[in-house]
């Protein structure tokens, strides 16, 4: 039975990739290979090619930047903190989960770089260190998490890694010898089962609050501005919500995308998207809290300058911006979510795609409404993203996706070992996780 | 013998000359202990901008109330501690009406030789005064309560007609101030580029402005010197300089930059920037220098580059036969030659009666300067100047009031780009010409801010950017004379030149010609 | 240690401009053209800001000279990831042009917004580079740029005297702003010395600071205007 | 760049990584022939084996010049002369500056037999032109250095910058110019052994 498992896992390694596999992938591999034709402009003609002009000094690379942290971090929490919680429904997604973590850093940590003007003197950050400021902590921050959760990612996948060397033994195809180097000569025995779950579990302790560090880390290079809009003590909180509110949403379409693809309703089933889609219910309802709790203290406090801003945002110029992205956060989803008629999963995906389009929104109007309203300013106060900016952040999106695709090409797109798990002791853990998780689940929902 | 004299704001006729006969004079703005401009906006048009900021200075350490009376709420109505708004050009009758209440309330006694006049303005009637100028009565009585409560309570006025002259020479007659020190109008020495008044030595002279026409009625001139000046940029109709320069026989043009008229001379000599122009760094009181010029390599390479890449050679372009005359003259590549030796030099070459020439030559600085006796005593002011009759304007919806920047002095310095950027202290407007529009009218015109718009006058049209601004009535729009250059590596700039909005009008009696009485309509491009 | 700091008199400044233009001499600002000016993007580290209210014929107008307060406690050096800008001893807030990686922190942290971006490279056309001050660097695109207080100018001041064998004297040491204010609106010298003019003007009942709140202790006071 | 160049060298020696990549896919290689990845190895090694060596040949490009006039220190030196007889800025200046031919012409006369006038400056000397030497080092733009506070304020030796002048008998090439090697790290050392300011504003401009 469990070999099947295997097969039935393993089909998108072991077939050949459709041809809508393949063209996709190149279509993708071009928009990223032009974002880096537009990079290549910018840093020949200086950030001038942008739309960022005095005062609004930082634009679409920062939300990127926020962006992509802010996914890298479901991965993390749901396969480290529902691992620790050892919550039944996160096992299919795991997989899925840290390699979004793994593939959105890269792109989240270079969105900084691309929006240096002196990326040529980007060591200077290592030579002449400077203490005081979050963006070096920053940089300390991201390469810790992107180490540790690559080799946290690479942990959980190296028995999956064995069973792929043991399916392509036989053939001599480069992946054979691939397969064997990767799998350290992992042969599943209990001892190694042991070491492994201890190492996991000892990382996702400490990943855990890594997590929380790092995109408290990433709203500080705002909050720790004097600018309005940003300097709040809500805006950290507010940041690692909204971030794991958009990562899970991006773990879910991305979840469903290769179900679809790869035929594998049978281990993703209803009843985890269902699971995890309440999940995302309670993460709406924080989100929604944290936005009313920061604009009720602008409104009640009256301090000019930040009145101005949130008036702006509401009924100014970002008043189209600021209530799309609000709707798209909050009111939709909560009906979709909220209500269990509609909680299917062919409603799931597109709720889940539009919520991370307004976390992106959210980003966006956190940053450039405040870049344009400071306390004093004498410049324009408005702000466009011009062609290169637009294309970096397509490149950007399209490469993400990119990495994901090439990944469940030549790896198991679930944690073959941990479905065997659960498929070992469902009816045990299930009654006991219900409570750790704090999420009633209708036993036939 | 021709004595041609370039102040865009000053006749060779002026009031106070002939109510005094003195030939040069200034008014002691410093030392005054309150201060009214008529319309004239002394912060940036003053002739020597650095000592009208000093004084400014020195007044407000004094506390001594400036007031301003204009239509536009230009930068010295902006900093003045009253502004008196009123209707574009009848500033003078706001300051008979001033004068006659200064009288009537008693505030002030009649001096000697001023009875005539002083009777002829108790015919003045004030609510006539009121209706016509735009300024109510109880502004004029405030006014007059400040204005009467201080000694010397200086008057300013702009160079216009004659009898707006005379407006402000006779309230100033009244108040004491002629011949006053400190604070009043006093005689200065003959230096160097002070305008030139008819005198008997110098019968015939007249406004350069008037050059053209005398080319034109076919007298023939032997040389034209422009040293520092660019009249075929910065004065009314600035085409008729265009066809007179062709005519001349030598042009020769010192400049600190390859500007208009430059580029219709046969010398081009270059300047250093236009504020180390001699009589920028001289006291007036004195007539001593404050600075000698700098001999600034930096600067005048500065100057010089822009000439360079408008095609013409750093030193001269030269018509074949007058090479040779000029060769030994020219300034060494990166030297400045002070102006005044070189006209002098170039005059002797030429064999040209030195007198020719306005400016001092160094043989007047060896002979000393000879200053006027002021004959205050024997002042007259006819009872002509109290009956002032309005203006009449050129037809047009609106009226055109020019403001002269002093980042852009008689035109200059349009080639410095951190002086572009500079001209409008009060708008932070930079770069291209804009006109300012009342925020009413814009609405009525549905007009937006940097709306490109065609201003036509009787004159011609240009092109400009609406500026909404407050400060402007609501029945005129105000622009800044040297923007629109046609030439110029960072001068030259879509929008056109104001200058070429003014028609070539002269007051018959004080020959200035006529920069105010301009009217203009308005329409989006 | 002497600290430098300025005070501004707002009744006695004239709006001239003269000390903006000396600012662009002195600092080799980036000439600037109407693109950028339109685009936002011009430079300027000294500007008269002109504050104009009401309605025709009611107006007020203020002309406020605004240049890097020159805090005590900046908020633009804290955040600096390289330490390109930093507060020397003597209390100028200086920057570093080749150190600093363009991350656009300090612009951002600056309550002022004071200071300036390099978004493309200056353009110093024909032998316009001939102009400017060798002891300024000419900046390169993709850099911070602010007022440094003219600090070459003290190197300078420091390097005569030492030649002369004496101490500097404070006068010595003048900003170009300064230099150029025709009306002497602007007061410049060591706030610590008690006896000096800017220290005793910036005890005067009419002296305030530009966003007090923020408590940047900003070394440039201004006065009220009488 | 001389030391630029060197440090590029250490880059050379260190290619052999490309190859080592080469080896590792080794393994890959099945009886069946070279698989498309291992020619991928072999490939990127070539490509790294042309960088390194066009980065050293760049490096190497702006090594040393070859002087207008073979000027001899050690003689002028020896002769009793003081460098800023000819430096003249070396003590009051900013930059200590190059003699003009009149200098040289002081003692050097083309019709004298002493002190002997050797061809190449003689022919400078005949026509009176200045020698085109070549400038060995320029002060990067951002730095601010004056002679005067080092040699005359902080009376420092020639020699601690410009190394033993007196044994020089030709003239300086980029190779052994010794201010050239000095970077920022001697600047600072050297200043806190001194314990003079060490302020950017005071060397950054």
């Amino acid at each position: 039975m469990m070999s099947h498992i295997d097969e039935e896992i393993l089909r998108s390694v072991t077939t050949r990739p459709t041809r809508a596999y393949r063209v996709t992938c190149i279509v993708l591999a071009l928009v990223l290979l032009w974002s880096f034709v537009a990079w290549g402009w910018q840093i020949r003609h200086g950030l001038g090619v942008t739309g960022l002009n005095s005062p609004v000094f930082w634009g679409l690379y920062l939300v990127n930047f926020v962006f992509f942290i802010g996914i890298s971090h479901a991965g993390t929490l749901i396969s480290s903190i529902l691992r620790l919680t050892n919550t039944w429904w996160r096992r299919p997604f795991t997989r899925l989960a840290e390699a979004i973590t793994v593939f959105s850093l890269p792109f989240g940590a270079t969105s900084v770089i691309v929006d240096l003007g002196r990326p040529d003197r980007l060591f200077n950050v290592l030579k002449f260190p400077h203490f005081t400021s979050a963006i070096l902590w920053d940089v300390v921050c991201i390469t810790t998490y992107l180490i540790t959760s690559c080799l946290y990612f690479y942990l959980a996948l190296v028995p999956d890694i064995a069973v792929c060397r043991d399916r392509f033994r036989d053939t001599n195809s480069w992946r054979r010898s691939f397969y064997r180097a990767l799998a350290v000569g992992w042969t599943g025995t209990p001892a190694q089962h042991r070491t492994l779950d201890r190492l996991m579990t000892g990382m996702s302790i400490f990943l855990f609050a890594l997590v929380i560090s790092v995109h408290t880390n990433v709203s500080f290079v705002f909050g720790m501005t004097t600018k309005p809009g940003w300097h709040s003590t809500i805006i950290s909180p507010f940041f690692v919500l909204g971030a794991i509110y958009s990562g899970v949403a991006a773990v879910i379409v991305f979840a469903a995308l290769f179900r679809r693809l790869f035929g594998l309703e049978a281990y993703l089933t209803q009843k985890h998207f269902n699971s995890c889609a309440k999940f995302l219910l309670a993460l709406c309802c924080f989100w929604f809290y944290a936005m009313i709790i920061e604009h009720l203290y602008v409104f009640y406090g009256r301090e000019e300058a930040e009145f101005n801003l949130v008036y702006n945002k509401f009924f100014g110029d970002y008043a189209v911006l600021f209530w799309t992205m609000f709707i798209l956060c909050c009111p939709l989803p909560f009906i979709f979510l909220a209500v269990p008629r509609l909680r299917t999963l062919r409603n799931l995906v597109p709720v889940c795609i539009l919520i991370n389009i307004g976390m992106w929104l959210e980003r966006y109007s956190i940053i450039i409404p405040s870049g344009a309203h400071p306390y004093l300013s004498w410049g324009l106060g408005s702000y466009f993203p011009s062609w290169v900016e637009i294309s970096i952040t397509l490149g950007w999106f399209a490469g993400f996706t990119l990495l994901l695709l090439l990944f469940v090409r030549y790896f198991p797109s679930l944690t073959i070992w941990e479905i065997k798990e659960e498929l070992g002791a469902n009816s045990v853990t299930q009654s006991g996780t219900d409570q750790l998780v704090g999420l009633p689940i209708a036993a036939n929902s | 013998m021709l004595v041609a004299e370039w102040t865009p704001s000053q006749g060779p006729v002026d009031a106070l000359g002939q109510a005094t006969g003195w030939r040069h004079w200034r008014s002691d703005i410093a030392g005054a202990n309150g201060l009214v401009s008529f319309g004239w906006d002394w912060l940036q048009a003053h002739p020597n901008p650095t000592e009208a900021q000093k004084a400014f200075a020195t007044l407000r350490e004094r506390n001594a109330p400036m007031l301003f009376v204009g239509p536009r709420f230009n930068p010295t109505a902006a900093r003045a501690n009253e502004w008196i708004a009123c209707r574009p050009g009848f500033e003078p009758l706001v300051a008979l009406a001033l004068a006659h209440l200064l009288l009537n309330e008693g505030r002030i006694q009649t001096p000697a030789g001023l009875e005539s006049f002083a009777e002829a303005l108790f015919g003045l009637d004030l609510s006539d005064a009121e209706r016509q100028s735009h300024v109510p009565l109880r502004r004029l009585r405030e006014m007059a309560q400040i204005v009467g409560t201080r000694q010397p309570f200086l008057c300013l006025g702009g160079r216009d007609r004659l009898q707006d002259q005379w407006a402000v020479v006779a309230l100033n007659a009244l108040l004491g101030n002629v011949g006053r020190e400190p604070g009043g109008l006093i005689p200065t020495p003959e230096t160097g580029l002070r305008p030139a008044v008819a005198t008997e030595s110098r019968p015939n002279s007249i406004h350069a402005e008037e050059l053209p026409q005398i080319i034109g009625e076919g007298r023939d001139v032997e040389a034209i010197v422009l040293v520092d000046v660019n009249p075929a940029f910065c004065s009314p109709a600035p085409k008729r300089w265009h066809e007179a320069l062709r005519r001349a026989k030598h042009v020769v043009c010192a400049t600190s930059f390859m500007d208009e008229t430059a580029a219709l001379a046969d010398v081009i000599i270059p300047l250093a920037l236009p504020a180390e122009r001699q009589d920028a760094y001289r006291d007036s009181a004195s007539g001593q220098l404050i600075a000698v010029p700098a001999d600034d390599i930096r600067t005048s390479r500065l100057s010089l580059t822009d000439s360079a890449s408008q095609g013409a050679a750093n030193e001269v372009r030269l018509k074949p036969e007058v090479s040779e005359l000029f060769e030994p003259v020219l300034p060494p590549p990166q030297g400045v030659l002070s102006p005044a030796t070189l006209a002098f030099e170039l005059a002797r070459r030429l064999d040209l009666p030195t007198d020719v020439f306005p400016w001092q030559t160094p043989a007047d600085v060896a002979r000393g300067l000879v200053v006027d006796q002021p004959r205050v005593a024997g002042l007259q002011i006819p009872a002509t100047a109290a009956d002032w009759i309005p203006p009449n304007f050129s037809d047009g919806e609106m009226h055109l009031l020019l403001e002269t920047p002093v980042t852009l002095p008689r035109g200059q310095g349009g080639h410095l780009p951190q002086l572009l950027t500079t001209v409008a202290p009060h708008l932070r407007e930079w770069w291209t010409t804009w006109v300012e529009v009342n925020p009413e009218t814009a609405r009525h015109l549905r007009l937006d801010d940097r709306d490109e718009v065609i201003v036509e006058s009787t004159a011609g049209s240009i092109r400009a950017r609406v500026k909404i601004f407050p400060g402007v009535p609501p029945d005129a729009v105000a622009m800044a004379l040297g923007l629109g250059h046609r030439v110029g590596q960072f001068a030259q700039r879509e929008g056109g030149n104001p200058a070429e909005l003014i028609e070539w009008r002269q007051d018959e009696e004080s020959r200035v010609p006529l920069w105010n009485l301009q009217k203009v309509n308005i329409r989006k491009a | 240690m002497p600290r430098w700091g300025m005070v501004i008199d707002l009744d006695k400044c004239s709006g001239c401009q003269a000390c903006v233009v000396a600012c662009s001499a002195a600092g080799n600002v980036p000439l600037g053209s109407p693109e950028l000016a339109a685009m936002g993007r011009l430079i300027r580290w000294m500007q008269v800001l002109p504050q104009v209210e009401g309605e025709y014929p009611h107006l007020r107008a203020q002309m406020l000279p605004i240049m890097c307060q020159q805090c005590d406690k900046p908020a633009c050096t804290y955040v600096c990831p390289v330490a390109a800008t930093y507060k020397t001893q003597e209390g100028i807030v200086a920057q570093i042009y080749w150190r600093c990686i363009g991350c656009r922190y300090c612009v951002n942290a600056c309550p002022y917004t004071l200071k300036w971006f390099n978004w493309s490279q200056p353009q110093w056309p024909g032998a316009t580079t001939e102009a400017t001050n060798p002891d300024v660097e000419l900046r390169d695109k993709g850099v911070t740029e602010k007022c440094c207080l003219c600090h070459h100018r003290l190197q300078w001041a420091k390097q005569r005297a030492r030649a002369e064998g004496r101490s500097m004297r404070p006068d010595e040491y003048v900003p170009a702003c300064v230099e150029a204010c025709p009306t002497r609106c602007i007061v410049f010298g060591d706030l610590d010395d008690p006896e000096s003019e800017a220290s005793r003007l910036a005890r005067s009942p009419r002296a305030f600071h530009l966003l007090e709140e923020v408590g940047t202790k900003p070394k440039v006071t201004y006065l009220k205007p009488k | 760049m001389y030391t630029n160049s060197t440090h590029q060298r250490g880059h050379g020696d260190g290619h052999p990584p490309g190859n080592s990549g080469d080896g590792q896919a080794q393994p890959l290689a099945s009886p069946t022939g070279t698989k498309p990845v291992s020619k991928l190895v072999i490939g990127i090694a070539m490509l790294c084996v042309v960088g390194v060596g066009g980065v050293i040949a760049w490096a190497a490009r702006n090594g040393d010049v070859q002087q207008p006039v073979a000027y001899n220190h050690k003689v002028h030196l020896d002769a009793g002369m003081d460098c800023a007889a000819c430096h003249t800025g070396a003590r009051e200046g900013t930059h200590a500056g190059i003699p003009t031919t009149d200098k040289c012409a002081m003692c050097h006369r083309v019709d004298r037999p002493y002190p002997k006038t050797p061809d190449d400056l003689a022919r400078y000397l005949k026509a009176g032109e200045e020698i085109p030497w070549t400038q060995l080092h320029r002060t990067r733009r951002h730095v601010f250095f004056s002679h005067q506070r080092h040699v005359t304020f902080g009376g420092i030796d020639c020699a601690e910058c410009h190394g033993d002048v007196k044994q020089k008998t030709e003239p300086f090439t980029r190779a052994v110019f010794p201010a050239r090697q000095a970077g920022m790290n001697q600047c600072v050392a050297c200043h806190r052994k001194e314990r003079v300011t060490t302020d950017c504003t005071a060397c950054h401009r």
